[in-house]
Formats: C-alpha cells, structure tokens, sequence
C-alpha cells in the first residue's frame, strides 16, 4: 500500500513537471527580452576618375544586413556603376594616324600620330544585387549561403556561392571550405569577334556578318581557409584558393596591332599593312584558365587601440601569370573618430601569349595574344587616407580619398616602334564617401 | 623562383597550423576581439569597391578572406 | 473571485480601440483610478467581465500596455471563438478528412492539449466538447439516454485525430469531430496578456495582475513588495468572500462552477465531462482553485484535478501545490 | 552542361547543411553524475555592495552566470534574468551573474546603463571560469539546493527560453518534498 501511493505520488509529480513545462512552452516563458534584431545598412558612393580624360566611374552602393542575433544576419547589397571615357584598345601608338573600325562596325575612330589608340565608344552602366545568408548550424558548425546577379548591356552574370565553417579549439581556430559557382554570358556590341582575324573595315564585311551574338563563360571557386585567434589582440587567416574560368574568356574589344618587321624596308616597325590597310587583329585567349592563391592576413590591436591590418597575397594561374600584392591599414582610433591611411602595392608578371604587338613576319603562327595591358607586366601602387567620425547614436560617416598609379613595362620593339610609347602609365583618383546607419 | 616560394608558404602555413592548439584566448578574454573594427573584412563595402577597380585594372582577384574569430559569444 | 478593495474608485477615461481590433463588439474598457499610482481597468472578454491591476507612474504605459493586451485577448477570443464563421476555429472545422497545416499557434496549443490527454490518462480531452448537445447544464433534470450518448462518442477520441507532436502543425480532422479549445482558452489569454502588457514597460517599474474573470496571473509582488490580496469567493448567495490569500507571483485559476449542473433523483451531475464514458463526473468537487507558475498551468491542474471527482483534494496534495477547494454539498 | 551539374552540387551541399540542424531538448543532469560547484567558498566582491561566495547562498536554487559587458548575448540576457529572479524568487531561485570584464570600470559603465533586477559579483581576474569550463559567453549553470550543478548553458538563445524556465521550475520543485 505505502509502495502504491509513493508510486502515484512519483507518477503525479512527473505529471505537474510536463504540465509546467507544456504550459510554459504553449505561453512561451514569460521574457520581456528583446533580441537586437535590426537592419544595418552601409550605403556610400565612390567616385573614380583617370587622368588624361580616360574611364571615370561613378559608384552607389547599398549594403544592408539584417542581424537576428550574434552569429546569424542576411545581407541584400546593391551595386550601381556607370562608365565613362575611352579606354586603350591595345593597338601600339603610330607615326601616322591611325583609323580603327569601332566595335559595332557602324563607325570608326582615330588616333593622331604618336598618341595612345583610345577607344572612345567605352560607355557602361551595371546593376549588381547579391545577397547573402549565415547561420550557426550548431555550436561546432556555422554556415552561408549566398547569390549574386549582375547586368550591363553586354555582360550578364549569375552567381551562387555557400561556405561551410568549423569551429575548433574553443573557437580560437576556424576551419571555412568556400565554393562558388558562376555563369556569365557576353554579348558584344556587333557580335562575337573571331580571334587573331583581321579587324574588317566596316559591318558588311563578312567577320561581321558571320559572328555569333553572345559567348558564355564559366566559373567554379573553391577557399580553404583557417583562422587563427592568436592571442588577446591578434587574429591571422591563411587561405588557399582556386579558381577555374572556361569559355570565352577573351576581350571582344581588344585588338593587336602588326608591326612590320622586315628590317631591310622603310617601313620597319611601323603599322603593317596590307591593300594599303593596317593590319590588326582582335585578341585571342586561351578558354580555360585555372588561377590559385595564398592569402595571409593579420589584424593586430595596439595598447592604445589602434589597429593594423596587413594582408599578402600570391597568386599564379597556367597562364603564366604570377602576382603579389601587399596591403597595410593603420588605423589610429580616437574617441569617436579615426584616421586610416592605407598602403597597397601589386606587382605581376605577364601571360605567356601577352604580345605589346605581332611581328608581321609571324603573325599568322600564334595561337594566343593579347595585347590587353592587364596581362602585361605591371606594378602599381595604391596610397588612400580614410576618416570615419562616429555619432553619438552609433551610426558612422566616413570618407575615403586614394590615388592609384599603375606602371606598365615590356619589350620596347625596333626600328620606328622605339620612338612610340608603349607603356603608358596611369593614374586614377578616387573618392569615397559613405554613410552606416 | 616562384615555385620555390609556393613552397615555402606552404611550409609556413602548416608550421602555423600545427602550433594552432597552443594559440588563442579564453571565451571571457575576447573583449578586442569582439569589437566590429577587428573582424578581418570590417569594411566590406570598401572592400568590394576596391575588389571590383583592382578586378578591372588588374590580371588577379579574389583570394581575400571571410569571418572567423570574433566574440565567440554563443 | 474578487479583489478587496478599500479606495474609491474614480473613472479616469474610456479607452478607445479601433474597431478592426474589437471584433465581438465589446464595449470600451474603462480606465479607473484607485488613488496614484494605483490603476483598475475594466473590460469584457470571453463572456466575463474582466479586469487589470496595474501600479505603475507612467500612466501613458499603462494605458498602451492595457489597450495591447485588451487586444490581444479579443484577438484570441475571436480566433478560437465556436460562433464565428471566418475565424481560425472554422476554417479547421471546414476541412474534414483532409490533411491541413495549422497556423503556429493553434499548433502549440494542440501540443499543449496532447501532453495534457497523456498525462491525465485520456481524462483530459479537447475533442470531447461535442458531448454538451446532449448534456445541457441548466439546472433542469434531462438526462440523456445512454445511446445518446454512445452516438456520440464516436466523435471523442483525441487519438482518433490524424495528429503528431512531432508534426504539430499537420492536422488531418475526422468529419464530424470537434475540437474545442475553450477549456485553456480564457487562461491561455491571460498568461498571452500578462507577457504582452510587461513587454510595453521593458524597464520601467509596474506591478500589474490580470483577471479574466477569475483566472488570474501577476507580474510578481506589488510596487510596496506586498502581494496582491485576493479573495476566493465563496458559493453561498450572498458572495461574501470567505477567504483571502497573498498572491506575489504567478497565477491562480478555479475550475467548477456552481451554476452549471444537473440535478435528477438526488444526484448532482456537475458539468465536468468524463470522455471515456461520456458521463459527468461524480462527487467533483465543486470548484477547485489552484496556484502555479502561469495562468495555463494553474488551469490545467484545476482541470484535471476536477476529473478526479472525490480524489481531488487528495490529488492537489500529491502534487504539493497550493489549492483550494470548495467540496461537493447536495 | 558542365556548368549546370556543378551549380547543382553546389545547390546540394547547401540543402545538406540547412537540414541538418538538429533541435537539442537538454534535461537537468541526474543527481548521481552532478558535480559539486567548484570555487564555491571564494568570496567575490558584490555590485551591490560587500562579498559573496556561492557557498553562502543556503538551500536557494542557483543560476550562476558567466557574463561580459562587450558581449552581445549576455545583454540580450539581462532583461531575462531579472524577469526570472523576480517570478521565482518567493520559490527559492537567485540568480547570481559574475562579471568576467577584465576592466571593472566597463562592467560598472554598462550596469549603470543595463540595471540588473539581480545579484551581480565580479570577478575581474577570472578566477572562477576555467574550473567551471567556460567555453563561450555567456554560459550560465543551475545549482540545486544542495550546490550540484545540474544543467549547464552556452550562449542565449531566445526559443530555448521556454527550456531554461522549464529548468528551473523542475529544480525548484525537485528538493521541496
């Protein structure tokens, strides 16, 4: 008897705790707590400018991410950009002016003697979104998804992209796979040029007429990454990254310019021509390009709560390609403003089929050139200064001021080539201001 | 040259890695490191301003990083 | 129940909300003063009349507070009403034989009404509220027949629902079955009421306790650290409370009511409904008032510890929470 | 072609993670594998005024826990824990969060900002931490009346509230037969 009714007793009292608990649930705790959810936007402008009258660009973005506690947010950002200016079309200046069918075939432009072929009908406007989403799975595991769409008259791209983290050590190191995916699809003004052909005259030309209307190329991402928590005020990242393009990655803009090399001629390295035209041809490149990299970055806390953050980059692709980038920030952090100046140095090495020119005695030989000063050598050098002041309700105006020199270097050709300047320098002045709320 | 220097990060990067376990902080030692200004991509929107004129001007990209660290608060 | 009382009231203003908001038609709540810091607001919900204890010196809170909660339990009301043609409770109710997703919170109430026919055995049943057309509690002394009766029970049966807990928002509702959520309906908008009305205030002090019509919960102690005095009525006519009791946290709820019952041949049939047997339960007490943690807590055990007829004193006991009965007299 | 199966693995690993998140239901540890408080004699200087030690708290159900003024969870926590210590209070819980700034004077600055309904205890040095295990901020830990500590929680996490409550009010009806 005394056994049953300690056993009703037990049975009763397990019955009170699942009615506590289920009366608990079904109300949902009695928390007056709110959690901090709210959207954070960043929104700021940019205003690129070359000199010498070439690309300048205007730049708005908003970013904003929606926090729904410490670890989890979704994030829209939107990117608009409008090009304007000319742009070198890669053909090598000339003694004589020079004529160039533009891009559609309707029209054409010159070059005075001696100046840099800039192609004047550059003219663009894009309109990016992407958004973004991470989430704790767990304690151990965090993970993002993301997308990303873009569009200009000429170019689509279509994107997604999705991280995996793992937490280790007390979440002192931080494990991230990355993998990426993306379609893009260009379409040309005039059509798909077909490469190391002859630039024709004019649209009736049957170059024109044949080409296709759009090309598409892939690409696939992958990032390893670690990092490491070093101590109370350091944290380090390594990265491995992959990279693979294939399709139709040439530049349909881009031309070459065939020099002639017959040494015993008056003509020897000037404009090669042919039926009393110059010969140039559009650019060709490989379809596939597999790229890898190494990135290192340190952020470091000083006594006096300035920070510095130092970044290494080296990166090298089949294309014979090899480049390194260093990039520093200082900033010094006043009581509710900082200043920032920033330093950035790259330098690369060309791609094996980067030709400033094509000799006119082998030019019907190569499978690959391009003379697109971006697969050229090249070094360049970043200075900026940024300032942020920090208003009593936590939002942020900030402003960003840099200059941007590239220089370009390379086989300095013969015979009336040597006068031409082939390498340009250039440089470009940018201003950034933005406004976080 | 260059192969060489692969290499070599590589060796340091597992040098780095295998003396991870005896880096880091306690969870209740990470008051920098929870601030917003020492997560590793602080400004994103400078970043890919940047990202997107270096991408244009330049044969590389990408390669840049992404979270980790922090607050470690759960 | 009732509060004891000794300032006189003042009538301070009529609360005013939109009419989108009051969809039964309820008349405007009544703001009273009790003398500062003191407040009383008056209101009708769920057929009683309702009110809220509020010590507070921001009167414009307590005003947006009341108002949100007064709000919230007309919403409730309305969603789960049985008399309404467009609301929650119909829409289930006219999707027989079909599998259906239920909204989150219908879904959390059906997980609620589970873990309560679990652990009461089966004695507690949502799906039972069907027996009332053939057991009418006027006073009167029709008893229905057994095959009334037993015509009916082919419609009670929780586990006859095509429901999981682990799929609570997927309910397939046999024809001709009922659910009826009116047993935990008036605490649930208590406890839904309190949560909502100490949100307003964030920080800011308050001490408020809510009675909807006898189901009761408070925020914790008053402002002065004293509980709130509350009397438990008495059944005799002439409702001089016969008890009083300190309540400084949680939540009070009373089950059994006096006027509703059967009377035939001697035999007093209260109105509480055994669903295995489709007969009332014998020798219940005739009300029973329990303490705990929340309002829907409170309820539950007063509930339960009615479908134990004769045992529910010993019942309340077994579980060590505080109780108060008034027992059966004939 | 080659495209359109790599996006689909890639949309695949995503499906894969976002279903796997498992929901964890935690339950008090039984009594048998509980583990007395560590450090539960040494005295803490107390934000409202004196030392405290763990010890000295007689037959009350403890919610001990760890917190930082820089970290985001722990504020979101304070509204709670003083809803919680006011409702069960009368019931025998106090709620005891020790502060782990390792600069008192930023723990004083946000208290006065974040007034908290309950008992806070610094300890600046961090004494306490690393015997309880401490591997996240904040992490809070129920103690019976008898001083085992018998659940333990990293991180704030608003739909678990209902557990925490659940928690508690299953430790406070545990020792009072």
């Amino acid at each position: 008897m005394a056994v049953a009714v300690t056993n009703t007793m037990k049975k009763n009292h397990e019955l009170a705790k699942i009615l506590a608990a289920a009366s608990c649930a079904l109300v949902g705790g009695l928390s007056t707590a709110h959690a901090e959810e709210s959207w954070d936007v960043d929104s700021a402008f940019l205003l690129y400018s070359e000199s010498d009258g070439r690309v300048s660009a205007a730049e708005p973005v908003i970013s904003a991410t929606r926090n729904y506690d410490s670890e989890t947010s979704l994030n829209f950002k939107l990117v608009a950009d409008t090009l304007t200016g000319a742009s070198p079309n890669g053909a090598t200046p000339s003694d004589q002016v020079q004529t160039f069918t533009s891009p559609s075939g309707n029209g054409s432009y010159s070059a005075a003697a001696g100046e840099q072929p800039l192609d004047d009908t550059f003219r663009d406007t894009r309109v990016a979104l992407s958004s973004n989403w991470a989430a704790p799975i767990n304690r151990d595991w965090a993970y993002g998804v993301g997308g990303y769409v873009s569009k200009e008259h000429d170019y689509q791209s279509l994107g997604v992209s999705s991280s995996l983290s793992r937490y280790l050590n007390q979440k002192n190191t931080t494990l991230t796979l990355g993998l990426g995916a993306s379609s893009d699809t260009i379409n040309p003004e005039g059509g798909v040029p077909t490469g190391l052909f002859q630039v024709p005259e004019d649209a009736s030309s049957s170059e024109f007429t044949q080409r296709n209307d759009s090309e598409s190329k892939s690409i696939m991402d992958a990032v390893f990454g670690i990092t490491q928590v070093v101590n109370r005020n350091t944290i380090m990242q390594f990265n491995y990254s992959i990279n693979t393009s294939s399709g139709y990655l040439t530049d349909p803009y881009k031309i070459l310019s065939v020099i002639d090399d017959d040494s015993t001629g008056n003509n020897y390295g000037g404009n090669y021509t042919v039926n009393n035209r110059n010969v140039y041809l559009y650019e060709k490149r490989p379809d596939s390009r597999l790229k890898q990299s190494l990135y290192w970055q340190t952020k470091h806390q000083f006594e006096n709560n300035d920070i510095l953050d130092v970044s290494y980059r080296y990166m090298f692709d089949d294309w014979g390609v090899t480049s390194h980038t260093v990039d520093a920030k200082y900033r010094f952090r006043f009581n509710n403003q900082y200043l920032e100046p920033q330093l950035r140095w790259y330098t690369q090495s060309k791609a094996d089929f980067y030709s400033r020119y094509l000799d006119s005695s082998a030019y019907t030989e190569v499978d690959f050139a391009s003379a697109d000063y971006r697969l050229g050598d090249l070094d360049t050098y970043t200075i900026g200064l940024r300032y942020g002041y920090q208003f009593a309700d936590e939002t942020e105006f900030y402003t960003r001021f840099s200059l941007y020199h590239q220089e370009s270097s390379g086989d300095d050709g013969y015979g009336k080539l040597t006068s031409q300047e082939l390498y340009p320098g250039l440089d470009a002045a940018m201003l950034m201001v933005g406004y976080k709320f | 040259m260059s192969k060489r220097f692969v290499l070599l990060s590589l060796v340091g990067v597992v040098i780095t890695t295998t003396g991870c376990s005896e880096m880091g902080v306690k969870a209740w030692e990470r008051e920098t490191l929870a601030q917003q200004e020492m997560s590793l991509i602080n400004e994103p929107v400078e970043s890919s301003l940047n990202d997107h004129v270096y991408f244009s001007k330049e044969a590389s990209s990408g390669g840049q990083g992404f979270g980790g660290g922090g607050c470690g608060c759960n | 129940m009732a509060f004891v009382q000794h300032s006189t009231p003042k009538l301070m203003q009529k609360l005013t909300i939109e009419a989108s908001l009051n969809p039964n038609q309820h008349a405007a709540p009544e703001l009273w003063s009790e003398g500062a810091p003191c407040y009383r607001i008056q209101f009708e919900c769920m057929a009683s009349d309702c009110s809220m204890l509020v010590e507070s010196h921001r009167v414009d809170l307590v005003i947006e507070a009341a108002k949100k909660a007064i709000i919230e339990a007309w919403r409730i009301e309305n969603t789960f009403s049985r008399y309404q043609s467009d609301n929650t409770f119909a829409v289930i109710h006219s999707q027989p034989n079909v599998r259906q997703t239920l909204n989150q919170e219908t879904a959390q109430l059906m997980l609620f009404a589970h873990h309560a026919h679990q652990v009461s055995g089966g004695l507690f049943d949502i799906t039972s509220g069907i027996l009332r057309q053939a057991w009418r509690f006027n006073g009167s002394d029709k008893v229905p027949s057994q095959e009334q009766i037993q015509a009916l029970l082919v419609y009670v049966g929780w586990e006859k629902l095509g429901w999981s807990p682990q799929h609570p928002d997927q309910l397939c509702l046999p024809q001709g079955m009922e659910l009826d959520f009116g047993g935990i309906g008036k605490e649930y908008a208590v406890d839904k009421m309190l949560k909502l009305f100490l949100s307003i205030f964030g920080d800011v002090p308050v001490a408020v306790l809510i009675n909807g019509g006898g189901d009761i919960a408070c925020s914790g102690p008053r402002l002065n650290g004293q509980g709130w005095r509350v009397g438990i009525e008495s059944l005799a006519a002439d409702h001089t409370s016969d008890q009083v009791i300190s309540l400084s946290s949680g939540a009070l709820a009373t089950s059994g009511d006096s006027r509703r019952f059967l009377l035939k041949s001697g035999v007093r049939y209260s109105h509480v409904l055994n669903p295995l047997t489709g007969w009332p339960v014998e020798n219940a007490p005739r009300s029973v008032t329990v303490a705990a943690p929340n309002c829907v807590n409170a309820g539950i055990l007063a509930t339960l510890s009615l479908l134990q007829g004769n045992h529910a004193d010993a019942f309340l006991k077994s579980l060590a929470v505080p109780h108060w009965i008034h027992p059966t007299n004939t | 072609m080659v495209i359109k199966t790599r996006l689909i693995t890639a949309a695949a690993l995503c499906c894969g993670l976002l279903f796997s998140v498992a929901a964890s239901a935690s339950r008090l540890i039984p009594i048998e594998e509980a583990k007395n408080t560590p450090h539960a004699s040494l005295p803490l200087p107390q934000y409202q005024g004196g030392t405290l030690s763990l010890q000295s708290v007689n037959d009350q159900v403890l919610l001990v826990d760890f917190w930082a003024s820089w970290c985001g969870p722990c504020r979101e926590s304070f509204p709670w824990m003083s809803d919680i210590q006011a409702k069960y209070k009368t019931q025998g819980l106090k709620v005891i969060a020790i502060n782990l700034d390792q600069d008192k004077n930023q723990a004083l600055n946000f208290l006065k900002k974040y007034p908290p309904g309950f008992t806070v205890l610094f300890d600046n040095k961090a004494a306490m931490p690393d015997r309880f295990g401490v591997i996240g901020m904040p992490t809070s830990y129920l103690v019976d009346r008898e001083g085992r500590i018998r659940a333990v929680h990293t991180g704030f996490h608003q739909d678990q509230l209902g557990n925490y409550e659940q928690l508690i009010t299953q430790l406070l009806a545990e020792n009072k037969d």
